[in-house]
């Protein structure tokens, strides 16, 4: 089954295109539009950016592997970023990344069985001021204590710690 | 949001790029020009010619503020005057300096202002295209950007015949993906032609073959920020701030173990120890302070007993330091440097694109030595194998991405020896080694 | 060889001391190479595009303040390089401990050792020993394409492949995916490397990362004896080296070769070779007796392959079944004369072969005035797809499946072919034919029915071939034949380039090769004194047919060349020139 | 040169005495050394063939590893044979007696091995080039010397002969040092 773009994109993606002189400079922008449109970005996803730009789909493999922002096939729905560069360490990231790790119940740049969340470490996000720092899709969420790391687990679906200490309970809970 | 402070006290300094800052609607275009915005872009349009505003920008001495402090009028002039190939500017917003955290509150809270030092310097030097690659992490940026063009769109300050003068200017955000070599400006370059962010041989330099082989001006976001100010409020003025070398104001990051972080602006050439103590108030729990990274982690460490020099491009260069991108790292004297230096060798190791083999092969190795040194079972010739591997990647590959790692290294390896073979000698690390044991904002 | 003469702007430039005119827009690499200094280099590759990654040809040079890479350094007026001085030799080393931490010590499985540039490059400017002692990197070995290995671990990312893939083939099947040190060439999930000449990237691989399915543990590059030689495959005749061990081809490699095939050839033609080895070659001179029952005029009463003489053919040599052959032709031309015979010739032997196939046929069927002569023809095998890679250079697949129809077509149309198959055809039907010969040499051949048909009717047959197959059922005389890897001779390709095959191994069993079998005939019936080499027979050829006037093995040397001018010489863009466009 | 510890000065004139010009002696002192050895020193000796070879212990530390014999190939520790089928013996042999021909095996730690290793006992020549040229360790020449055999195709060893891991054969008991298991 081929993929297509749902008509909105599609004019999004045409508009795209005129914004450079060669096609093949919309790769990144495009590879956006094919992760929102689809939710991440799989093999599906990686051939119809090139049929759109007009490449070859290793191209686009490629690419889409050099990259770390885009989000995978085999990420959850939401993937936590938690910064580990120096300032950030400086400031507990380490600590912080084993406590969510603990509290959701996985490692490091794995993903919960229910596919909801995963959590990865990733080099500097540019907030190093605000450290610790934690990117949720498009929240950032600075200075993270444990407390704030709770709240931020608890929007997304996992029960602050007096009510589970376990993953599994946070997945009760949200079914 | 990011922190700005009120100017210390100590120092009375008016902010200049940042004055807006924290203000209500400050990324509007409403709130730019009823505070005189586009008023220096109207101007030069209309009253220069291109060769006086490059003239003006080379005579104002305005230095890069990406890294490597480049003079921007030198830069701007090696484009070909005469060519049929269109000329593109790319401005650089993929800021992933760790440490480095200045252009993401310029686009976030005053992206006319960078929008306005792109419109002059797109008139300079006669480009139509303008890109603005910013980093993918920053959504909110890239957002705030895409309106603030489309507001000047809508105004006419970007499209056709702008100003009513023959000037077109496109201007479209392109959001990278994650990637710090895409900081790089050829790797940024080649990141936007579509590709994997693999840096280009130079020569050619992007300013005669750039973006899709077109004479390209590649230039920070701080830099083109600049730019309203030096022709609103002239040369003069400019120069008046900051040292001869290195005249104007800059926007200094500081994090890491300091009492008030965040981005300050202030005069090139403020020594480190002011802008530590004085500005940012001081240590937490008045420690001690073991190390500073003055530019960014690409920076070689200054010792306790360098905390005088002089935060310009020449001071810095003269303390063996340089100040890249002002984003100055305090390390207080709990700090385990060793692990501080492992910090730094995972990242270039996950930030190498891969394509020269020192860098690729290097960054890998001196990370698996000082994660060896860091679990315990360092010997005491490590430290040397680690310096001459550093020696063997500096200035042998396509970018400067490996020299980012093996300078900071070295100094490290330098200044603090004693420390490290202490550390060696322990064999396992005790626990003050890690950096931090519990995640401490406010420390 | 002779490419067409463009004034070529040069510099001069000093390399060790040594000045030396070096050409604008080349590479200082490639001009010391030209001029005999030897600069080690993996990422470079004359074909294709400058990526500069694998730093090992790192050189200072005056006018930069770093050590710079020759491959992307373009030289300056007046600018002095050193490749051979302390400083060099210490970044080669460097370069070389780096490629080596993550590269396994695997050499003794490894089909590239031998012929691997790390190996090589490590011996000749590394250090004997590494401080790397942590543990090495691991990455995927898994088929790329039917035809293509990787072993993923061994790889230097020097995107050789990756280039060529996209610049020559085409198809851009390879990338490099993740990033850092973790770099590896993958393609994507699903879609194999399959273009028609995947192969090659085994061949510009420098070390033992991708190869060829089919070399892989065979045999080791060291034992391998190497011979000059042209593809029998198609028409476009790359110049190829055959590498044979133990009496047995084990590989075709692709021969630089600017005029007819760069640095490429195709899979096909890779494997052009197996036929030669197969286990059912013909390596036995087999006399029969005479057909009966085709008496003349009512032979077309009778159709079809009535009896195999396959059967009745008896085991003879060499000396025996000429000696039939020249018996039995001379009692067809007495009782019948010129008109009863037919000579069918094929587009895959070599010119010299033609040239005595065609002296034969007149000395064998005499000739009577006023009266017809003998039937004639040529076999060839049916184009096949032809393919052309994306950036032009000399290179393409011809659609002509037959490696020498140019050559058929100089020697052979017109003096000697003069008639349509279909004539042939007819003539064969008639029953007015007695004696046949019909020279194969075609692997999967399968001739169309009619000539099959007929040739069962024939009283004599005479077939020269090199497998059992259609024709060699059929024959009452059968000949066995050498393969192109056993034979001395010149081809022609599609575009009038003529190259010299060369023997690399003996023909099977008890066989001659035709170019002996034609001239010992030749020489029986006293057409001829000596049995001459393929060479003398050139220098005959030569001297007797215009087209070849002037030259002769030596100056068609290892290259060849023209030897028609229905094309012009021209020569498209190679995969860096295009790629600057 | 001429260095004080020549033992070659025929010019110098011989200061022995007359004992010791008559030679009786010294020939005396060797008998009796011979002698004794014959008398009472060990036989290092074997009445071959009716005394087997092997089962005398007659070298020191069971092993004369300096004795260059018939060939073993060696198995790692899962009873695989070491030899990867690089044919560096078979390059390096002088006499030309080694045959392999290599095939892919789906291990872990290498994907081949030799399909055909065979050494023609009869045309080799015993220098040991092939154990000196294997880089796995995978070649080993034995004490063993036995040439015993009633036809040419039986000195022909196959790979089943030569991984030979009997302990109680002369060769099959050199894999053990490598090979525990047994």
């Amino acid at each position: 089954m081929s993929r297509e773009l749902s008509p909105e994109a599609q004019k999004e993606f045409d508009w795209l295109v005129t914004r450079y002189p060669q096609r093949e400079a919309a790769m990144l922008p495009t590879l956006r539009l094919i992760e929102r449109e689809f939710g991440c970005i799989d093999p599906e996803g990686m051939k119809l950016c090139a049929q759109l730009i007009g490449c070859s789909p290793a191209k686009v493999f490629g690419v889409v592997t050099f990259y770390t922002h885009y989000k995978r096939e085999t990420d959850g729905e939401n993937v936590v970023y938690v910064c580990g560069t120096l300032p950030c360490a400086l400031r507990g990231s380490d600590a912080l990344a084993d406590y969510l790790c603990d509290r959701v119940g996985i490692g490091l740049g794995e993903t919960t069985e229910d596919r909801k969340i995963t959590i990865k470490k990733v080099e500097c996000l540019a907030l190093c001021d605000q450290a610790p720092v934690c990117q949720v899709e498009d929240v950032d969420w600075l200075r993270v204590s444990k407390e704030k790391a709770d709240e931020m687990l608890e929007s997304l679906g996992i029960p602050k710690r007096e009510t589970a200490g376990a993953a599994a309970g946070g997945e009760e809970k949200r079914s | 949001m990011s922190a700005i402070s009120k100017p210390s006290d100590t120092l009375a300094f008016e902010p200049v790029l940042t004055r807006y800052i924290g203000k209500k609607d400050s990324h509007t275009l409403d709130f730019y020009l009823s505070h005189g915005g586009y008023d220096a872009a109207k101007r030069v349009v209309r009253d220069y010619k291109p060769d006086e505003v490059i003239d003006a920008v080379k005579k104002s001495g305005l230095r890069g503020r990406g890294g490597a402090g480049f003079p921007c009028g030198l830069k701007w002039s090696f484009v070909p005057k005469k060519t049929d190939k269109p000329k593109y500017l790319v401005c650089n917003a993929d800021e992933s300096e760790p440490g480095t955290f200045k252009d993401r509150v310029i686009n976030e809270e005053d992206p006319h202002q960078l929008l306005e030092g792109i419109l002059i310097t797109c008139w300079a030097v006669g480009i139509e295209t303008a890109y603005i690659y910013i980093r993918g992490e920053m959504w909110r940026g890239a957002q705030r950007l895409k309106a603030a063009i489309d507001e000047a769109y809508a105004k006419g300050y970007l499209g056709k015949k702008i100003f009513g003068k023959k000037f077109n200017l496109d201007v479209t955000v392109h959001r990278g993906a994650g990637a710090y070599i895409c900081g790089e400006e050829t790797g940024m370059l080649s990141s936007l032609e579509g590709g994997r962010g693999y840096p280009k041989l130079k020569p050619p330099f992007p300013a005669v073959e750039g973006l899709f082989r077109c004479p390209t001006v590649v230039n920070n976001v701080e830099t083109l920020a600049n730019l309203p100010h030096i022709f609103n409020r002239g040369i003069e003025w400019y120069r008046s701030i900051g040292t001869e070398e290195s005249p104007g104001p800059k926007l200094f990051c500081v994090s890491g173990h300091v009492n008030k972080p965040g981005v300050y602006e202030r005069p090139l050439g403020i020594p480190l120890r002011e802008l530590i103590y004085d500005v940012c108030g001081g240590i937490p729990g008045d420690r001690g302070i073991r190390a500073v990274i003055p530019g960014g982690s690409s920076a070689p460490f200054l010792g306790p007993d360098e905390l005088d020099t002089p935060m310009s491009y020449e001071g810095l260069k003269d303390a063996g330091s340089m100040l890249g991108s002002a984003g100055v790292i305090v390390l207080d004297d709990t700090t385990d440097l060793l692990s501080a230096l492992l910090n730094v060798g995972k990242f270039y190791h996950h930030e190498s694109c891969g394509q020269c083999t020192p860098c690729r092969e290097g960054c890998g190795w001196v990370e698996k030595i000082l994660q060896r040194m860091h679990d315990g079972r360092g010997r005491s010739e490590d430290i040397d194998l680690v310096d001459e591997i550093c020696n063997q990647m500096v200035g042998k590959t396509i970018c400067v991405l490996s020299d980012a790692l093996a300078m900071p290294a070295q100094s490290v390896l330098k200044k603090f020896r004693p420390e490290l073979e202490k550390l060696i000698a322990q064999g396992r690390p005790d626990v003050l080694c890690e950096l931090a044991r519990e995640p401490s904002p406010a420390l | 060889m002779s490419a067409p003469a463009k004034t070529v702007e040069t510099v001069k430039i000093k390399v060790n001391g040594k000045e030396l005119d070096a050409p604008k827009d080349q590479p200082v690499l490639q001009t010391c190479l030209d001029n005999g200094i030897y600069i080690p280099h993996y990422c470079y590759h004359p074909a294709l595009s400058i990526s500069g990654n694998c730093r090992m040809c790192l050189c200072t040079a005056s006018n930069a303040p770093k050590a710079v890479i020759s491959c992307a350094t373009f030289p300056a007026e007046g600018a002095e390089y050193t490749t051979e001085s302390e400083e060099v030799k210490k970044l080669r080393e460097i370069i070389l401990e780096f490629l080596l931490i993550n590269h396994p010590l695997d050499c003794p499985v490894c089909d590239q050792a031998g012929e691997c540039d790390l190996q090589e490059f490590s011996f000749r400017f590394g250090k004997d020993d590494s401080r790397f002692e942590e543990e090495k990197n691991y990455r995927h070995t898994k088929k790329l394409g039917t035809n293509v290995r990787l072993y993923g671990n061994r790889c230097i990312v020097c995107t050789r492949c990756v280039r060529f893939c996209e610049e020559i083939a085409g198809d851009a099947e390879l990338c490099v995916r993740e990033r850092g040190d973790s770099n590896i060439i993958d393609t994507f999930p699903g879609i194999p490397l399959e273009n028609p000449i995947s192969g090659c990237v085994a061949d510009i691989c420098p070390v033992g990362a991708l190869f060829v399915d089919d070399f892989v543990h065979k045999t080791r590059v060291f034992f391998l004896e190497s011979t000059t030689s042209v593809c029998n495959m198609c028409a476009t005749g790359c110049s190829i080296n055959v590498d044979t061990w133990q009496g047995e081809v084990q590989r075709l490699r692709p021969r630089h070769n600017p005029d007819v095939n760069d640095y490429w050839m195709c899979d096909r033609g890779r494997v052009g070779y197996k036929y030669s080895g197969a286990a059912e070659r013909l390596s036995r001179y087999e006399v029969g007796p005479a057909r009966a029952g085709s008496s003349a005029g009512d032979g077309k009463a009778k159709a079809g392959p009535t009896d195999p003489p396959r059967s009745t053919r008896a085991p003879s040599d060499f000396g025996k079944a000429l000696a039939a052959v020249s018996d039995r032709a001379e009692r067809v031309r007495r009782e019948h004369g010129p008109g009863a015979f037919a000579f069918v010739a094929s587009a895959w032997m070599s010119v010299e072969e033609m040239f005595l196939f065609r002296r034969l046929a007149t000395t064998l069927a005499g000739a009577v005035p006023g009266e017809a002569g003998p039937a004639t023809g040529i076999l060839a095998v049916a184009d096949g797809e032809a393919w052309t890679p994306r950036v032009g250079g000399a290179f393409k697949i011809d659609s002509d499946r037959n490696p020498n129809r140019k050559g058929a077509e100089m020697l052979l149309l017109g003096s000697f072919i003069s008639e349509p198959f279909s004539v042939l055809l007819d003539r064969l039907e008639s029953g007015a034919i007695k004696f046949a010969w019909v020279v194969g040499g075609i692997p999967d051949f399968s001739p169309m029915d009619r000539f099959r048909d007929a040739l069962g009717a024939i009283s004599n047959v005479v077939v020269t071939d090199i497998l059992p197959g259609p024709l060699s059922e059929r024959a009452t005389i059968l000949l066995p034949a050498a393969s192109f890897v056993e034979k001395d001779g010149v081809f022609v390709n599609g575009r009038g380039w003529a190259q010299r095959c060369r023997a690399a191994l003996p023909p099977p069993g008890e066989t001659r090769t035709e170019l002996d079998l034609f001239q010992e005939l030749l020489r029986r019936a006293g057409e001829r004194e000596r049995v001459l080499s393929a060479q003398g027979v050139y220098a005959e050829l030569a001297a007797e047919v215009g087209a070849f006037a002037d030259t002769s093995y030596k100056t068609l040397g290892a290259l060849g060349a023209r030897v028609t001018d229905d094309e012009p010489a021209e020569r498209e863009p190679t995969g860096r020139e295009a790629a600057k466009r | 040169m001429a260095g004080p510890a020549t033992t070659h000065a025929p010019e110098t004139p011989s200061q022995t005495g007359i004992g010791e010009r008559l030679f009786l002696p010294s020939v005396v002192k060797g008998l009796l050394s011979t002698l004794r050895h014959m008398m009472f020193g060990e036989s290092f000796t074997v009445e071959y063939p009716e005394e087997s070879v092997y089962a005398v212990n007659k070298f020191p530390n069971d092993e004369n590893r300096r004795f260059r014999g018939e060939h073993i190939l060696v198995k790692d520790d899962q009873g695989r044979e070491k030899c990867v089928a690089c044919m560096l013996c078979s390059a390096a042999c002088p006499a030309v007696c080694i045959t392999i021909v290599p095939e892919e095996v789906d291990w872990e730690d290498r994907d081949r091995r030799p399909k055909v290793f065979e050494i023609d006992m009869l045309r080799c020549i015993y220098c040991g080039f092939c154990e000196e040229a294997c880089p796995c360790d995978a070649i080993r020449l034995t004490p063993a010397f036995y040439q015993v055999s009633r036809t040419r195709e039986e000195k022909v060893y196959d790979k089943e002969k030569l991984l030979n891991d009997d302990p109680d054969d002369p060769r099959g008991k050199y894999q053990s040092p490598i090979h525990p298991g047994k």
